[in-house]
C-alpha cells in the first residue's frame, strides 16, 4: 500500500537535490512550492498572532489603547499606494525606535563592559601553560581591536600590530569555517537519515531512478514537448 | 534615582555619545578625521588594472536588502561600485554588474551612467551589461555562476551582505581563474571569501573603505569616533591587565558597579 | 579552467559525498563521543536544579533549522522533564509553537507531567529581539492566552506566580545567543543556557568565558554529547558517525587539494625559470 | 507642512522611542517601566502586521509574471495556488488546525525547507576540493585552524591522533576567543554608534526607505 505522505516528502526532497545534477522543472517546482507554502503558513500564523496579541485584549475590554497599535499596523500597508506610501514610515519608525533602543541599552554591558572586564587576566598565572595562554589572549584581543582603527597615522609599528591582529582574525575565521561545516553536514545527515529510513527507502530508489532518467534525457524530452506546445516553455 | 549595577554602562553610554556627537559635528564643519589609505583600495586598483591589462571583463555584484539592517552594507557596495565604475570608464574595461535584488537596478544604473559621463566616455556605457537574475537566493547564485562561465572575467568583485549563495559563485570565480575581492560584514560568510579571494574586506574595514571613498562627513565622523572609543577600550584593557597581574582588582570592581 | 583543478566535472564529488554520508547511516560504527566543556556545564547546572523550580524555554525552532536546533532542544528538554521542573515554552519564530507540539514534545518522555500544571506552551511573538524584551519585562502584557487550550494566562496553574523573566530559576534559549544575553541575562541576571546553531559556536565562546552563559550546547555535536550524558540514543548520537565521515572528507580535500596545489605550483614556477 | 509629516515626524518618533527605552533601563521610575511595557506591546502588534507584507509583494510580482507570460510562468501560478490552498485551509475551523493544513506543513514544507538548507553541504565539499587553496598567508591561517577545528568537531579526530582535539580546542579557546571578542566589541560599538546617530537624527536610512538616499 502506497503511503502518500512519505511519497510526497521523498519526491520534493529529490526535486531539490535534482538541482545538483541539472537545473530542471523539478527544481523550479520545489522552489516555487517552498516559497508559496512558506508565505501561506506565515499568513495564518500572523493572523493568529494579531488575534492573540491585539484582538483578544480589546474584545475582553482589557485595554482600548490597543486599537491605536492596530491602526499603526494597518498603516504599514500604505506602502503599496504610491501617493501615500510615506504614511508607512510612522509604524516603521515605532518599530525601529523600539528595536534600536532595546538593543542599544544592554549591548553596552553585554558586549563592551563585560568583555573588557573579562579580559583582565593575570600575565603571571599559576601554571606556565595558563600564563602563555593569558599573554596570547591579551595580545590578540588588543591587536584585533587595533586592526579596525582607520584614522591613525600609518606608521611601521602600527602596521606590525595590525598584521598580528589580522592573523588572529584569520585563525578566528578558521574556527568559524570548521563549525560551519558542522551545521551544513548536520542538515545533510538529517535529510539522508530520513531518505534511508525504512519507510522512505523504497520510494527513494523508485522516484530517484525515474528522476535520474528524466534528467538524463532532459534535452530530448524538451524537444518532444517543444514540438506540441510552443507557448509552454519548461 | 539610577538603577544599581548599571552605572558603568551609563558612563560608557554618555562618554561615547559625547565623543560621537562632537566628532560628527566637527566633521560636518569640514574638520573631518583623515582615514588612512587602506590596503583594500590598492587591492581594488590592482584587480581593475588586471582586467584592463588582460582585456577581459570585470564582474561586480552588490548585495544587501535596502529596507532593513543590511542597508549599510548595500550602500557601501554602491559607493565602491562608483569608484570602480570611474576606473573602468577611464581604462575602457568591460564592466558587468549583477545586482542581488530588483530594487538595486535603478540605483546601480544611475551610478554607472554618471561615472561614465563624468569620465567623458558615455558612449562606452552599455545598459545591457547590468544583468539581473532573480531575488531568490539560488536563482541569483546560478545566474552569476552562468555569467562567470560565459564571460570568463579577469576580475570579480563582490561587496555587500552575503549569505549562503556567496560560496556558490566564489567557487566558480576561482575555477575560471578570476582574481577576486570580497567584502561583507556577515562574519559567517567571511571564511569562504578569505579562502577564495585575493583580498577580503571584512566588518568595519568594508565600511571604512566606503567612507574613505564617499567622504560622507557622518560616516567618516562615526569612524573617527569609534577609533577613539577603541583606543579607550584598549588602554582600559591594558591598565586592567597590569593591575590584575599586580593583584589589585580595583578596575574589576569599578566596571561591575 | 584553472590548470590544477583536480575534478573537471564537480558532480562526481556530489556523488562521493552522498556515499560518504549514507554508509554510516546504513551501518553505524559507534565511535565514542568526547564531552566538551560547554555541554558539561549545561548538564551539571540542570542536574542540580531542585524539583519544581521554574524554567523558561524560549526558542526559534522551525522546519528548516530542525536538524541543527532540534537535537539540542530535545536533549535539554528531556533532561528538564526528567528533573521534574516546571517548563514554560515561548516561540520567537512563527513555526516554533506548532513544531514544539507536533515534533518536539511527542518524542520526549514527560514522566507524567501534565499540561497546564507542569508545562505550558505560550505560542509565538512577532518582532524578534523587541518581542523578547517585551516578554521578559512583562509576560502578561504581550501573552493573553496559551497556544494549546486558548485559556487566559491567569487561569493556568503553572503561570500563577510568573510575571516576568526574573521569576524563572533558569532560562534556556534555542537559536542565536546574543539577543537572549542582551534581553534575559543582562537586565535580569537569570542563569542562561543556550542551544545554538553549529556554525555560531565559535562566535559565542567569549560569552561563555566571560560568565554570561552558564552553558552552551553547540548543534548536532553538542546534542550527541548531551544524549550520551543522559544515556539515550537520539538524533545526535545516531548522526555522529556520519558527522565524522563527512568532516573527514572535507578535511582530506583541504589537505590533499593544497598538497596538489603546492606540487604543481613548484612545477609551474620551475617552468617559468 | 507635508515635509514635516513626511520626514520629521518619523525621525522624531524613532529618536524619542530610542531615548525612552534608554531612560527606562537606567532610571528607576516605575511609571517608565509601565509605559515602556505598553510601547513594547504596541511594537509586538505592529510586528505581527509586518509579516504578511511579504505576501502582498509576492502576489504582486507573481501576477505580473503570469500576466506577461514570462519564462516559467506556470511555476509562479502554482506558487500562488499552493499558497492560497494553505491560507484557505488554515482559516477553516480553528486557526491552523485543519488536517490538510497540518499535512501540507508536515509532509511538504518541513522537508522542503531543511533540504534547501542542506544543499550547501555539497557546495562546501566541492569548494574544499577545488577552491580552498593557501594562496596567501590569510588563506593559509584559515585553512590550518579550519582543518584542526573540523577534525576536533568530528568524533573521529581523537581516534586518528589524540593531539588533534588538543590543538583544535587551543585554536578555539585562545585565538578564536580573542579574535571574536575583538569582533563582538566592534559590533557593540557599531550598534551604539547607530543608536546615537538615530537619536541625533543623522540616521535617515532605514526609516525613509531607499528613495530618500
Amino acid at each position: 500500500m502506497i503511503d502518500f505522505s512519505i511519497l510526497v516528502a521523498v519526491f520534493f526532497t529529490l526535486c531539490v537535490y535534482s538541482f545538483l545534477y541539472k537545473e530542471s522543472p523539478f527544481w523550479r517546482i520545489a522552489e516555487q512550492t517552498f516559497i508559496g507554502l512558506a508565505l501561506g503558513y506565515t499568513t495564518i500564523l500572523a493572523i493568529k498572532n494579531i488575534i492573540d496579541v491585539a484582538w483578544i485584549p480589546i474584545s475582553t475590554g482589557k485595554n482600548y489603547w490597543f486599537i491605536g497599535s492596530i491602526i499603526l499596523g494597518l498603516m504599514l500597508y500604505t506602502r503599496f499606494i504610491r501617493k501615500y506610501s510615506w504614511i508607512s514610515r510612522w509604524p516603521m519608525a515605532v518599530l525601529i525606535g523600539i528595536g534600536t533602543g532595546v538593543a542599544m541599552r544592554t549591548v553596552i554591558e553585554a558586549q563592551i563592559v563585560r568583555q573588557i572586564s573579562a579580559t583582565f587576566i593575570s600575565l603571571m598565572a599559576d601554571t606556565a601553560q595558563k600564563t602563555f595562554n593569558n599573554i596570547c589572549i591579551v595580545i590578540m584581543v588588543v591587536t584585533s581591536l587595533f586592526y579596525f582603527t582607520f584614522t591613525g597615522a600609518p606608521g611601521k609599528v602600527s602596521g606590525k600590530i595590525r598584521t598580528i591582529g589580522r592573523y588572529t582574525l584569520m585563525l578566528t575565521f578558521g574556527a568559524t569555517f570548521g563549525y560551519t561545516v558542522l551545521t551544513r553536514m548536520t542538515l545533510l545527515i538529517g535529510r539522508f537519515t530520513f531518505l534511508w529510513s525504512l519507510g522512505a527507502r523504497y520510494y527513494l530508489l523508485v522516484i530517484g531512478i525515474i528522476m535520474l532518467l528524466a534528467l538524463a534525457l532532459k534535452e530530448k524530452i524538451e524537444k518532444l514537448v517543444q514540438g506540441k506546445h510552443s507557448s509552454l516553455s519548461f | 534615582m539610577l538603577i544599581a549595577g548599571r552605572y558603568s554602562s551609563l558612563v560608557f553610554l554618555l562618554a561615547f555619545s559625547i565623543i560621537t556627537f562632537y566628532i560628527i559635528q566637527r566633521s560636518r564643519r569640514g574638520k573631518a578625521p583623515q582615514i588612512r589609505k587602506l590596503p583594500a583600495i590598492d587591492a581594488i586598483d590592482e584587480v581593475v588594472g588586471r582586467a584592463a591589462e588582460m582585456g577581459r571583463p570585470l564582474i561586480y555584484t552588490v548585495g544587501g536588502v535596502l529596507d532593513n539592517v543590511e542597508a549599510p552594507q548595500a550602500i557601501t557596495g554602491f559607493t565602491i561600485l562608483d569608484y570602480v565604475a570611474h576606473k573602468t570608464a577611464k581604462t575602457g574595461v568591460d564592466l558587468i554588474i549583477c545586482p542581488r535584488f530588483a530594487t538595486h537596478i535603478p540605483i546601480v544604473t544611475d551610478i554607472v551612467r554618471e561615472a561614465y559621463r563624468a569620465e567623458g566616455t558615455l558612449d562606452l556605457f552599455k545598459p545591457e551589461r547590468i544583468q539581473y537574475y532573480s531575488d531568490t537566493q539560488f536563482a541569483f547564485a546560478t545566474g552569476v555562476m552562468g555569467a562567470i562561465a560565459r564571460e570568463r572575467p579577469a576580475s570579480f568583485i563582490m561587496i555587500g551582505a552575503w549569505w549562503a549563495e556567496a560560496l556558490m559563485f566564489l567557487e566558480t570565480a576561482v575555477i575560471y581563474g578570476a582574481m577576486s575581492i570580497g567584502g561583507t560584514a556577515n562574519t559567517h560568510q567571511i571564511p569562504w571569501i578569505v579562502l577564495c579571494t585575493s583580498y577580503t574586506l571584512f566588518g568595519e574595514e568594508m565600511f571604512a573603505a566606503g567612507a574613505y571613498l564617499s567622504k560622507d562627513p557622518i560616516s567618516v565622523g562615526t569612524i573617527g569616533a569609534t577609533d577613539i572609543e577603541r583606543y579607550i577600550i584598549i588602554s582600559l584593557i591594558l591598565l586592567g591587565v597590569i593591575l590584575v597581574t599586580m593583584g589589585i582588582p580595583f578596575l574589576n570592581r569599578l566596571l561591575s558597579m | 579552467m584553472e590548470k590544477y583543478v583536480v575534478w573537471k566535472d564537480h558532480r562526481w564529488i556530489y556523488l562521493l559525498l552522498i556515499v560518504v554520508v549514507s554508509i554510516p547511516i546504513l551501518s553505524p560504527i559507534g565511535l565514542p563521543v568526547p564531552i566538551s566543556k560547554s555541554t558539561m556545564m549545561s548538564f551539571d547546572l540542570i542536574e542540580k536544579l531542585p524539583k519544581g523550580s521554574k524554567v523558561l524555554v524560549s526558542s526559534v525552532l522551525a522546519g528548516g533549522n530542525w536538524p541543527d536546533l532540534g537535537p539540542p532542544e530535545t536533549a535539554l528538554v528531556q533532561h528538564l522533564f526528567r528533573r521534574g521542573v516546571k517548563i514554560v515554552f515561548i516561540g520567537f519564530a512563527d513555526e516554533t509553537p506548532t513544531i514544539t507540539e507536533t515534533t518536539l514534545l511527542p518524542r520526549i518522555n514527560k514522566y507524567g507531567a501534565r499540561y497546564g500544571e507542569d508545562y505550558v506552551n505560550l505560542g509565538f511573538l512577532a518582532g524578534g529581539e523587541s518581542a523578547m524584551a517585551a516578554f521578559a519585562n512583562d509576560i502578561r502584557k504581550v501573552v493573553t492566552v496559551d497556544f494549546v487550550l486558548k485559556k487566559p494566562i491567569a487561569e493556568i496553574p503553572i503561570m500563577k506566580d510568573i510575571y516576568k523573566c526574573s521569576d524563572f530559576d533558569l532560562v534556556i534559549h534555542i537559536g542565536m545567543a546574543e539577543d537572549p544575553i542582551r534581553q534575559y541575562f543582562t537586565p535580569f541576571r537569570v542563569p542562561l543556557i543556550v542551544g545554538v546553531y553549529g556554525m555560531m559556536g565559535p562566535h559565542y565562546i567569549p560569552y561563555l568565558e566571560a560568565g554570561q552563559l552558564s552553558g552552551m550546547v553547540i548543534g548536532l555535536r553538542g546534542a550527541a554529547e548531551y544524549e550520551y550524558l543522559l544515556g539515550f540514543k537520539g538524533e545526535g548520537l545516531m548522526g555522529s558517525d556520519s558527522l565524522s565521515m563527512t568532516h573527514l572528507l572535507v578535511a582530506l580535500f583541504c589537505i590533499l587539494g593544497n598538497v596538489y596545489y603546492f606540487i604543481t605550483k613548484t612545477k609551474r614556477k620551475g617552468d617559468k625559470r | 507642512m507635508s515635509e514635516f509629516l513626511r520626514r520629521d515626524i518619523p525621525l522624531l518618533i524613532t529618536a524619542f522611542l530610542t531615548l525612552f527605552m534608554l531612560a527606562e533601563y537606567f532610571i528607576d521610575l516605575p511609571i517608565l517601566g509601565k509605559l515602556g511595557g505598553d510601547i513594547r506591546s504596541w511594537g509586538v502588534v505592529i510586528s505581527a502586521f509586518v509579516l504578511p507584507i511579504g505576501i502582498v509583494t509576492l502576489v504582486r510580482n507573481n501576477v505580473t509574471i503570469i500576466r506577461r507570460r514570462e519564462k516559467n510562468w506556470p511555476y509562479y501560478l502554482w506558487s500562488l495556488i499552493i499558497m492560497f490552498t494553505m491560507i484557505i485551509t488554515g482559516l477553516i475551523g480553528d486557526l491552523g488546525k485543519h488536517p490538510v493544513f497540518i499535512w501540507l506543513y508536515n509532509n511538504i514544507f518541513t522537508h522542503l525547507s531543511s533540504t534547501m538548507y542542506s544543499i550547501l553541504a555539497f557546495f562546501i565539499t566541492t569548494a574544499s576540493a577545488r577552491a580552498f587553496r593557501a594562496r596567501n598567508v590569510d588563506a593559509a591561517l584559515v585553512l590550518i585552524s579550519g582543518v584542526f577545528v573540523i577534525l576536533t568537531v568530528a568524533p573521529i579526530g581523537e581516534v586518528i591522533w589524540p593531539g588533534i582535539p588538543v590543538i583544535g580546542n587551543w585554536f578555539l579557546d585562545i585565538p578564536n576567543m580573542a579574535g571574536m571578542r575583538g569582533i563582538i566589541i566592534g559590533v557593540g560599538l557599531g550598534v551604539l554608534a547607530l543608536g546615537i546617530r538615530t537619536i541625533l537624527g543623522y540616521e535617515k536610512g532605514i526609516v525613509m526607505g531607499e528613495k530618500e538616499r
